[in-house]
């Protein structure tokens, strides 16, 4: 399958509903283990990112992304900013000129949006981070069909697996121990995004 | 949550813009960035001092901007680090051709904003620094230690030498030699309120205080049954002394800082115990700094920071 | 109540040791007394200025010792006046032979002891004067008003003219002459708690606030509704400028004080909007000062200042 | 009858003890309609002044009286430390050189003590203050046998009938007409003082 420019600009809408509905669940979760501003800064940014979107006009989808990806650097803040930011924008750097992503075109750029996560983090999975949905979901995508596949089923398992993990990274690494039994709110955020990408990739099949 | 605000979206937007009115002989802001600037920068030949954070910590960061401290402020939404487009900004402004250094609390949300600003920079050719701050010893592991009110020293400090003309390198090291001299421990008996969430931080029993916190209410070493301002003095000064081996004979800056709504006659109180018991060791105070330096909103409690001077350091305390 | 704090009892003594400790650069404590003094006075031929009142409002009045400012402060039990002998005493310890001029708040009990104090100085022979701040404009009749936050102002500019050397009877001219140009009006959130009595002072509701109270918690004009800080801002400065009668074309002083634990963030943001009201009614800012300048406890609050200057009262403004 | 010099210390003794016992119920009733500090003001200052009285051997009454009124001067604080101090001070005056006063002696001494109160609190009776306990008491004496009477009575009568009036001095008139309703702390402190006044007469007697 292909995922057209107009599936990118709806997985971006449908990601920013996602995080409006879920602005204060997302800062209850972090409330629990950090400072609980996650879903005030995700619903911000996301917000003022699909603004651009509906405004943009660029015809192809590396672009579209890059444009996401500064506008969630300068609105979005703390640290969920920055690694957001980089993801989008090392992904927009694959995905340049390009109209219209194969398969396999889409999961490069999940490469390296895992990878701008990693290093800007400096972190790895297993710390109760975002990076415990973006790096199975990206291994999913590696050996599934995107379109036929369960992508949320599998962002949302990984994210409730978080719940038993210790905090290595972030705010929440300041509780240790206290950490476990909390979800990430980073990893729910992280699953919303996925879930909605699920989500905009259906529509585009029916 | 009772609060002077208008729409809680807007409380940073608006604080800006009173400062800057309130001070526009002293500074200016960006237009259109959450930036404020020293009035008469870039100085020419001198290296840029900037630094930033969430807000929610006045005076810091814009009530350091001036002479022998900073040239620029970046204000992130409440207890939320500012994004990179906005650091940069600041560094722009203040860069006079001989650089600029940064100076950031260690909260992974800061580090990352602030070197992402820094690679925008180096893209636009400006040399930058970044100093980070972990001066809070509640924290076991050193890399994960929180940035406090021991900032202020390193503002005062380094903005003090850059002002006698030291490049940039020179400046990181004294910089780093600062921090690796300082150290904080704070204790909270009562929580915040972020405007926008309109929900306390945390919750503390009415007789019950946590020694360690951060500053914005995040999770200290341990909690206990509220003790005497002496117990507490104790406690804190003897976890910073331990951590920064401060022994007979040496000199040192104390600074007892106000987390919000605990009143200055109490930091005073707490204050006095800390010299008397400095005194009875032999460790001199060479500054005393009692008031509310880096704020958390209207949290009640206090921190107790020392820097252990050596003839370097005192060269630039004013 | 939650408080840093050993005995009750013991909070005005520790306080004291403390501030002496930490400012002994710059104040001395009569040993024996509530007494906080300039390091250098008495000064060779200039006028003393001494002020004081019930402590819990730190930083006055301690905070106000030095240059251009006070040569000694006296400080009574918490939100209780000094009594006479401890003024006693700062008048003898800041008397050059030129006098000393009281400057007090008007509460009963204050205006007693430092008239008792007065008269106790005249019986050995030292010359004293008084001047009664009355700037809260909350209360209808003018004799009747309390001192507030305006009381500073009275300090920077006497203290500033007195450095230049007025003689007694100029700086009581001066002094009676800031005061007829001064008003201000607080408003509160939450009540404080003194030490000794354990209980808040007063009980507002989660959303009311009162209009018009007092350093102490004093009963305002009204309660009501909590309204947005441009509402509140626009009240307060309202009020103020009425009963001042400043207009198109007139200078003023602001201050907008925090009564405790106001976070700087919500001060600036009452400010913002005065300073834009002012604006637009052609009212120049001469000086803007933002802060805890006369708390009271962690009353949560904020009160604002006009000072409606004229040539004789710039010539003293730093 | 006379005043002798020892029911003279049994009245500030036993003054002293009416303050530490109703310190709490002082500062409440302040609490009401001013700020909560006189029952601590009161208690510091005759606590105080009794320490003094049993160090003290002076053997005529004016001493006595004058270094209570010194130390009530200088520990009470606040607006009843210079008014009860000024009242003491009027009175050791008349009394200077006594060891023992007639009833005529003593009225003299109250005389001058009202007198006091009112030139240092700018006011008059029926403001709702102390004066409300001291001029009826005064009155009263002046047309009773001192020792007869029943001053406790007219004391705590008038100490009542401030319960009605509206404060016009001190921290009290803020209140205006909400100052209504409740008693006046400083005239209950001076009922007691009044009663122990009575009690040590009583005891003189058996
Ligand atoms: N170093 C890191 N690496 C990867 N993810 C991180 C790191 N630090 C924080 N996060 C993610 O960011 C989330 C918190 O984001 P947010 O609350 O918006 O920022 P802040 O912690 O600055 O308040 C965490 O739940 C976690 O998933
Ligand atoms: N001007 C005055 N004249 C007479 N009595 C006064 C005056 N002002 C206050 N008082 C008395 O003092 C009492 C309050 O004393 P206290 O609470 O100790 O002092 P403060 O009001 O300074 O806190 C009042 O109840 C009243 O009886
Ligand atoms: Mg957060
Ligand atoms: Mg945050
Ligand atoms: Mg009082
Ligand atoms: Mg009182």
């Amino acid at each position: 399958m292909e995922l057209t420019l107009n599936v990118m600009k709806r997985w971006l809408v449908t990601a920013d509903e996602k995080m409006q509905n879920h602005k204060e669940y997302l800062s209850e979760l972090d409330q629990a283990i950090g400072d609980g501003d996650h879903g005030h800064n995700m619903a911000r940014g996301f917000q003022a990112a699909v603004e651009n979107v509906k405004e943009n006009t660029e015809e192809d989808i590396g672009s579209l992304i890059k444009a996401a990806a500064m506008t969630l650097i300068s609105k979005v803040g703390g640290a969920s900013g920055p690694l957001y930011g980089t993801a989008f924008l090392k992904a927009s750097d694959e995905w340049k000129g390009k109209d219209s992503l194969s398969q396999d075109e889409f999961t490069k750029g999940l490469e390296a949006a895992v990878e701008g996560i990693k290093t800007r983090g400096k972190a790895e999975s297993g710390g109760k981070t975002m990076l415990d949905v973006w790096t199975p979901v990206l291994e999913y995508i590696q050996h599934h069909d995107i379109a036929a596949s369960d992508l949320s089923a599998k962002a949302k398992e990984s994210m409730q697996q978080t719940e038993n993990m210790k905090a290595e990274k972030g705010r929440a690494s300041y509780y240790g121990e206290e950490s476990i039994s909390h979800t990430d709110p980073g990893a729910y955020s992280s699953y919303l995004l996925f879930e909605a990408l699920a989500e905009a990739l259906d529509k585009e099949e029916a | 949550m009772k609060k002077f605000i208008n729409n809680p979206e807007d409380v940073v937007e608006e604080m800006l813009e009173g400062m800057a009115a309130a001070h526009s002989d002293e500074l200016r802001r960006l237009p259109g960035w959450n930036v404020l600037v020293r009035k008469d920068a870039p100085l020419p030949g001198k290296v840029g001092l900037v630094s930033g954070g969430g807000s929610g910590h006045e005076p810091a960061h814009a009530g350091y901007i001036g002479e022998n401290m900073l040239d620029a402020a970046v204000a992130g939404e409440v207890f939320t680090s500012p994004a990179p487009d906005q650091i940069f900004e600041a560094i722009k402004a203040v860069d006079s051709g001989s650089g600029v250094l940064l100076i950031v609390k260690n909260f992974s949300g800061d580090v990352m904003n602030f070197d992402m600003a820094a690679e925008m920079a180096a893209a636009e050719g400006i040399e930058t620094a970044q100093v980070v701050v972990k001066d809070d010893i509640a924290v076991e592991r050193k890399e994960d230690r929180r940035g406090t009110a021991g900032t202020v020293l390193v503002h005062k400090i380094v903005g003090t030498a850059l002002e006698e003309g030291l490049n940039l390198q020179e400046a990181v090291e004294l910089a780093h030699h600062v921090t690796s001299r300082l150290g904080s421990m704070g204790i909270s008996l009562s929580p915040s309120t972020v405007p926008a969430s309109g929900k306390p931080g945390f919750t503390l029993a009415d007789d019950e205080m946590e020694l360690g916190t951060g500053i914005h209410g995040e999770p200290g070493m341990e909690r206990k049954k509220i003790q005497p301002a002496d117990a507490v003095a104790e406690e804190l000064l003897d976890n910073v002394t331990a951590e920064l081996d401060v022994k007979n004979g040496d000199d040192v800056i104390v600074l007892v800082n106000g987390q919000g709504s605990t009143p200055l006659m109490e930091l005073y109180i707490v204050y006095r115990k800390a010299a008397q018991l400095l005194f009875e060791r032999n460790i001199s105070i060479h500054k005393s700094m009692v008031g509310e330096y880096m704020s958390s909103l209207e949290m009640a409690g206090c921190s107790l920071t020392l820097l252990k001077l050596d003839d370097t350091l005192k060269k630039y305390v004013t």
